[in-house]
């Protein structure tokens, strides 16, 4: 049967912050519904409001014709509503079967838990996903992507009337994003109302029907997918045109002499990696996830422990014990994953970005100088225009994006010789990544060597001056910008040891 | 100055409010909470408004606070029973320099060479001790246990607390002293922290660590740790043969209520006395500036069965 | 019912090291006491093991639950003194066994309560839970330990069926009933669920502050049951007695491979915990370790025990992590080179 | 312009309940007994509070960073006990000095070690030391105190400068020094960002076991200082002193207002929270409350204070929240919406 999801007038406040005002729009199950916004337009919060996380200040949801309200999201899921997070909510110390069916696991006699049939249940939807994860694995020991899947599990197992996805691809690869489109589409023909939100247009362009356009916490408008060009929808929720934005870049065109070597590096997860970065070049690192790139990073910054090779920084040995050595020499990264790796939880927004400049504000007495703190931290918000009420907002009231935001604007401001991009959009809006790459290119011009991980390929080939490419912890290949292409890319990242081959 | 102080309470005793202060070390034990019953009922009785119970959880840090504490409220007298003797000089200088009297209880104000530096009201732990020790040693004798390798002595002692050392030292020293025959080798120790099933657990460990003996006499620090072994011979199997002797009485008591009891005796010495004994001393100094008496020693009967009623009166119940 | 594999490999891969030190101090002990295995002794250890026993079940399932309980001292002292008193009131045995442990599980909810809706830690909740129910358990005897003349309650403290006393009997089973309500029951999981993330397992649909109130609320029951065989061991209630219990029994929960962080721990560990920590106790005394040294030695075996614990665990990851670099030479796709 | 408070959490350090019940107590107890506050009981107040004072310090530099001592009694008891016997063996005052605190200092590696090293939690870590030197504190004096008779060090006890007894004036520059360090240095700030995710702290460019050891340092130098003080005051060492003095410190510094959670907590709160619980635990002795009643009280005290601080937030985000809604109808920019 075919589902109805219906809002009326929902109001939602924060402190400072009007997150949804007044949104009124209906969802049909047997379609894909794409929430578009900029960050911090409140979508997010739209679906925690859904599924009872937060209640609204004001207005209701009708499901099905009937009118709804969940006071948690228990109430929420019986109710045939699951929404999957933006921010994992996973169980580290349980197994993955235990992930899936938290709160239902299958009991026999005596009301014991059946393990058989648990783990057999559970391979049944990962074999349906075609994942090569072992049920009674504990979660915390896969890596960030198959925890994410495993989160969609958890939600496609249930009794469902309503799916949402919340950026659900940002940690995922291609294989996978495949794989949940798969899932998606099967969802629609059983007539669920699928809602998914993210800020790649080219996924939108895959498998939305419907986009419902947000804009500051107000709903702006729903167009059919097919109707509305990608340029109309995004001035629709940017207010200007963006226009083709990595041809638009203004690209440092003369690479300096090299700035970072890496020689034969070896941790534990990746094999003699050799390469060469120039002052002013923006070298990229493709792959699928799992290759190992963080890894590379990592063991660069310190945050690793280096088993062989060497790293030079201008020429001079730059072997770093940890990441404040590393970026005492200059050299500073961007983590892959930001809830884990990048926000300074239970610090304020302010906090987060300044800690990494606090020794060049300090006073004759080694005082913070907080007046000056003060105003670096608003410029930067104001730069970046990440989106809070004021700096002492703690940051994990920020909406994704805006999180991403302050985590860049943190390592920005110290003004790096190399700056390493793990996913750096991953959660950034159309529009902020326009002028995040602006800003890359800018920073790349003034002299600075960035390394730049992404899983997006259009990001990588449009900002990248040379590309490496990885695989089980090693390099298969390299590729100049000039010859940079989609496919060329994933052939390297599906070659094999030994067939390696440089262009 | 502290004489002029004084005069000035005395004087005016009967129209300015008399307070005097007990600051007992362990103020949640029955014995102080007794002692400190019978203060008070003696101090209201001879005229004092307000008496002060305070306790010093068995912490120098928070007897010292509670010992500024009076002086800051400017009581009249302090009766005070002290965690270690060590603190005895503080005591003792603060109170003079403030002009209050003070009465020491149970555990004396000396210095180290044991010369006491205020009047004292109580029986001296050590005392204690041997009163034991020569009760069991009797014991020993009648029973022909100081000649039988089947029956040992276990001393449970209260390292931990150093006014209860005192005690255990006494009860084996006069032991020893009386029964120079009774083998080192039968003698055995372990240590408790006062609680009835600690001292139940060191006991039982004692008493299967060593299966060849087979009547058991034991002495402990506190009459909590008396029951405690009672149990752990009834556990083993071995209350018939052995003998318990408790410590205070208040406990004991209630084991001489049972038609059988490995506590054979207890020493006896009321609380009621040294409480009320402690405060008269006190009073009659304030009041009518009679000299105290260093020493007020209050005895301490052995009771049994037999003999507790008479003996403990009204404390038996 | 678990299969025996299963079993052999849980206890191979994490409680190994345990049992080894179990064996290895039975040993020592032995050498130097031949009656330390004297089934006398192992009665002792056992009778001694009850009261921190049933208490560490119910630190156990908190600790994993990310709470803790220092309020189970007082409340068994309280609880053996209630006893007590309402036997000495009149009230006959089994009536007074739930008036009590009601009692207990009253001031678990207590607890709870703190720590659901008003928010506090439960180190800090139960620390004032600690000194209040110390305070109300000499309250109700004006600070006079109560003697227990009835036989029935005494009889409970050292009755022995198939030559184990009650107690032990109590907490065998109580082992055994826990052991299997935390690894094999939808409840068990979700506690293990809770601990390692509130706000997911909330997510999830499951209610934390329900799981919260119960834990506690358990621990209350279990720590009531514990004080009134105390009371009926010692034939009094005493309401000075079982001072610092709460962390023995957490000693003995963390021994046993509970951690702290949440999410990880069994009641199979934290019955090798308790025995290790009883059997180390008793030892020492027959040993006749002088009692200022024991405190050291007691400390010692902590750290030793765990540091030990952890150098294994180092040692397994390491082991595994070269084997999945193996693996990826053998150019097999990582995922499936971190082996289950 | 930004404000400070908009860096650090206004809403958490926000302390005027905390200053109004203090008001209050004072109030309170001065009306029953006019004593109270006469300079007397006062600086009464103050000297029993400088040595849970000094290791509350300790203690909330540490919870904010996720991490607590439990062994900060047993080594102001040791320290005092070092301390005695060092002077008895003919050390002067200052030499004595240097060598106990650097004691302190040396238990506080031991523990940042077991933390860092062996990845033990805080909580247990310094549950085996805990029980550790307070064993060596009775074995360094066999367990009987030991007499202070230099007159420097007994006058380091109760010497007054500006009317001030040396002890408080310690503790008073204490709270000042470590309060500025805590709020005004980049260490202090560190402090608070590895109570949050030590990973993300060290991607931070933090050094987490760094910080760890630190902070136990000088908790244990704290420890130490407050136990030579102690022995100072008593004129002697006493190996069973200041049990249970983590606890008091802890409750002071949680009355302040420092989170279990980590992150949250600043020195000033910790000042009202030690003054509070010192100047209660007074007050109760003053009005002669009965022995056991101050138990409950003591408890009851912790429940309520942290209790209303809570309503107290509670409605303080309610206000927040109705005044950002009635300006944001107006239309209002969001940054101007919350009051400085
Ligand atoms: N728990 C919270 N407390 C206070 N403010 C919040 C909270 N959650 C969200 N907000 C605010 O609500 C607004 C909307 O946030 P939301 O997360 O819904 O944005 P979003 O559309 O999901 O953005 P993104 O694309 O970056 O995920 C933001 O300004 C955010 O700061
Ligand atoms: N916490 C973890 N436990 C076990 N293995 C892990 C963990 N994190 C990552 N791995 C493994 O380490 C390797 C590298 O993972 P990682 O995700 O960092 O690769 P990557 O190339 O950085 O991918 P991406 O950056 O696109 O996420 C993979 O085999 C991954 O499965
Ligand atoms: O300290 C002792 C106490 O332990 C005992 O129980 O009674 C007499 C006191 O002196
Ligand atoms: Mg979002
Ligand atoms: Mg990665």
């Amino acid at each position: 049967m075919k589902n109805v999801l219906e809002f009326k007038a929902i109001t939602k406040y924060f402190p400072g912050v009007k997150a949804l005002d007044d949104i009124s729009f209906t969802a049909e199950g047997g379609e894909v519904l794409t929430f578009l916004g900029e960050n911090g337009a409140g979508k997010s919060t739209l679906l925690k409001v859904l599924n009872g996380d937060y209640q609204p200040t004001s207005g209701q949801y009708l499901l099905n014709g009937e009118v709804r309200h969940f006071s948690n999201p228990k109430e929420a899921i019986e109710a045939g509503i699951s929404v999957i997070y933006q921010e994992r909510q996973i169980l580290m110390e349980v197994s993955v079967a235990e992930n899936i069916f938290v709160g239902r696991l299958p009991v026999g006699k005596l009301g014991l838990v059946d393990r058989k049939r648990l783990n057999q249940a559970a391979k049944k939807i990962i074999d349906e996903f075609g994942l090569p994860i072992a049920p009674d694995k504990k979660v915390k020991e896969l890596s960030v992507a198959h925890q994410q899947m495993v989160e969609i599990m958890k939600a496609y197992s249930r009794e469902l009337k309503v799916i949402a996805f919340d950026e659900p691809t940002a940690s995922l690869c291609d294989s996978e994003i495949d794989i949940l489109f798969k899932i998606i589409e099967k969802l629609k023909q059983e007539g669920k109302v699928i809602i998914y939100v993210s800020h790649r247009m080219k996924e939108l362009r895959q498998i939305a029907d419907k986009v419902a356009i947000f804009k500051d916490g107000r709903f702006v408008k729903l167009v059919r997918q097919q109707e509305v060009s990608e340029q109309e929808m995004i001035r629709l929720m940017v207010g200007r045109d963006l226009g083709d934005v990595f041809k638009e870049l203004n690209r440092n065109t003369e690479l300096g002499e090299v700035l970072l070597e890496v020689r034969n590096l070896c941790s534990d997860r990746v094999r003699q990696i050799s390469f060469q970065l120039h002052k002013g070049e923006i070298l990229g690192f493709s792959g699928l996830v799992g290759a190992g790139r963080t890894e590379v990073m990592r063991a660069i910054i310190g945050a690793d422990r280096i088993k062989a090779g060497e790293v030079l920084l201008e020429g001079k040995p730059a072997f770093s014990q940890s990441p404040g050595e590393a970026i005492q020499k200059g050299i500073v990264m961007v983590p892959e994953d930001r809830k884990t790796q990048g926000i300074l939880p239970n610090m304020t927004v302010g906090a987060n970005i300044s800690i990494s400049i606090l020794g060049n504000i300090l006073n004759s007495f080694h005082l913070i100088q907080e007046e000056k703190e003060a105003l670096i931290i608003e410029e930067n918000i104001r730069l970046l225009n990440i989106k809070t009420p004021h700096a002492g907002k703690n940051i994990v009231e920020l909406s994704g994006g805006n999180q991403q935001k302050a985590i860049l604007a943190r390592w920005l401001i110290t003004e790096p010789k190399v700056l390493i991009l793990d996913e750096p959009t991953k959660g950034i809006d159309v529009g902020a990544k326009a002028e995040f790459y602006k800003l890359i290119c800018d920073i790349a011009r003034q002299g600075v060597g960035v390394l730049l991980i992404s899983s997006e390929l259009p990001e990588i080939i449009g900002l990248s001056d040379r590309i490496i490419i990885m695989k089980n912890g090693r390099m298969t290949g390299e590729v100049s910008r000039e010859e940079a292409a989609e496919d060329k890319l994933l052939a390297y990242a599906m070659l094999d040891e030994g067939e390696k081959q440089y262009a | 100055g502290s004489g002029s102080g004084d005069q000035g309470k005395s004087a005016g005793g009967d129209k300015k409010k008399l307070v005097i202060a007990g600051i007992y070390k362990a103020g949640d034990q029955v014995w102080f909470i007794d002692e400190g019953k019978a203060a008070e009922k003696a101090a209201k009785e001879m005229g004092a408004s307000d008496f002060l119970f305070i306790d010093a959880k068995m912490n120098p840090d928070t007897y010292l606070q509670a010992i500024d504490n009076v002086i800051a409220q400017k009581v009249d007298g302090v009766v005070t029973c002290i965690p270690d003797q060590k603190l005895s000089k503080v005591t003792v200088e603060k109170l003079k320099q403030a002009g209050i009297p003070v009465v020491a209880a149970d555990d004396a104000l000396q210095d180290e060479s044991g010369k006491k530096l205020a009047p004292w009201v109580g029986i001296n732990a050590y005392k204690i001790g041997q009163v034991n020790g020569e009760w069991m040693a009797n014991y020993a004798k009648t029973n022909g246990f100081d000649k039988d390798n089947q029956a040992g002595l276990l001393i449970l002692t209260m390292d931990t607390v150093s006014s209860c050392v005192p005690r255990t030292q006494g009860e084996e020293e006069k032991f020893k002293e009386l029964l120079p025959g009774f083998s080192g080798d039968r003698i055995f120790k372990a240590d408790y922290n006062g609680e009835t099933d600690k001292g139940f657990n060191g006991a039982a460990a004692i008493f299967t660590a060593h299966p060849e003996i087979k009547k058991w006499m034991v002495m402990t620090a506190n009459e909590e740790g008396a029951v405690g072994a009672v149990r752990a011979l009834e556990q083993a199997g071995l209350d018939k043969s052995s003998c318990v002797i408790g410590l205070g009485g208040y406990l004991a008591k209630d084991e001489f209520k049972k038609e059988y009891s490995a506590m054979k005796a207890a020493t006896y010495f009321s609380s009621d006395a040294v409480g009320g004994t402690s405060v008269k001393v006190l009073m009659n100094y304030i009041l009518k500036k009679e000299e105290m008496p260093m020493e007020t020693a209050v005895d301490a009967a052995i009771v049994t069965k037999d003999n507790y009623k008479q003996i403990m009166g009204k404390n038996a119940e | 019912m678990l299969k025996w594999d299963h079993i052999t490999q849980k206890i191979e891969t994490d409680k190994l090291g345990l049992i080894v030190a179990l064996v290895a101090l039975v040993i020592i002990f032995s050498f130097f006491n031949s009656n330390y295995l004297s089934s006398a002794n192992l009665i002792n250890i056992l009778v001694a093991a009850s009261l921190p026993g049933l208490v560490a079940i119910g630190e156990t399932y908190l600790i994993i639950a990310g709470l803790c309980d220092l309020s189970t001292g007082s409340v068994a002292a309280f609880a053996s003194v209630l006893a007590a008193v309402l036997m000495q009131k009149g009230l006959s045995f089994f009536p007074m066994l739930l008036v009590v442990i009601g009692a207990g599980i009253l001031v678990g909810y207590i607890n709870a309560w703190a720590v659901n809706k008003i928010k506090l830690e439960s180190f800090i909740a139960t620390l004032a839970t600690m000194s209040i129910f110390r305070g109300f358990a000499y309250i109700i005897c004006d600070g006079k330990p109560v003697y227990i003349m009835d036989s029935t309650f005494i009889d409970f403290g050292k009755e022995r069926i198939l030559g184990l006393p009650i107690p032990v009997i109590i907490l065998l089973l109580a082992f055994l009933l826990f052991g299997i309500i935390l690894a094999k029951t939808r409840f068990g999981r979700s506690v293990y669920v809770v601990g390692g993330s509130k706000n997911a397992a909330r997510l999830a649909g499951l209610d934390p502050e329900r799981i919260t109130n119960v834990l506690f609320m358990l621990t209350g029951a279990l720590s009531a049951l514990g004080g009134i065989i105390l009371g009926a061991r010692m034939s009094s209630g005493q309401p000075a007695a079982s001072v610092g219990l709460e962390f023995d029994a957490i000693t003995a929960a963390v021994l046993g491979g509970t951690a702290f962080t949440g999410g990880v721990g069994t009641i199979f560990g934290t019955v090798l915990g308790v025995l290790i920590l009883q059997g180390f106790n008793t030892g020492l005394i027959m040993l006749n370790v002088p009692v200022f040294w024991q405190f050291v030695a007691r400390g010692m075996l902590l750290f030793i025990a765990l540091a030990f614990d952890f150098l294994r665990k180092k040692n397994r990851e390491k082991k595994l992590l070269e084997q999945s670099m193996a693996l990826l030479e053998q150019k097999e796709p990582p995922v499936k080179t971190t082996p289950a």
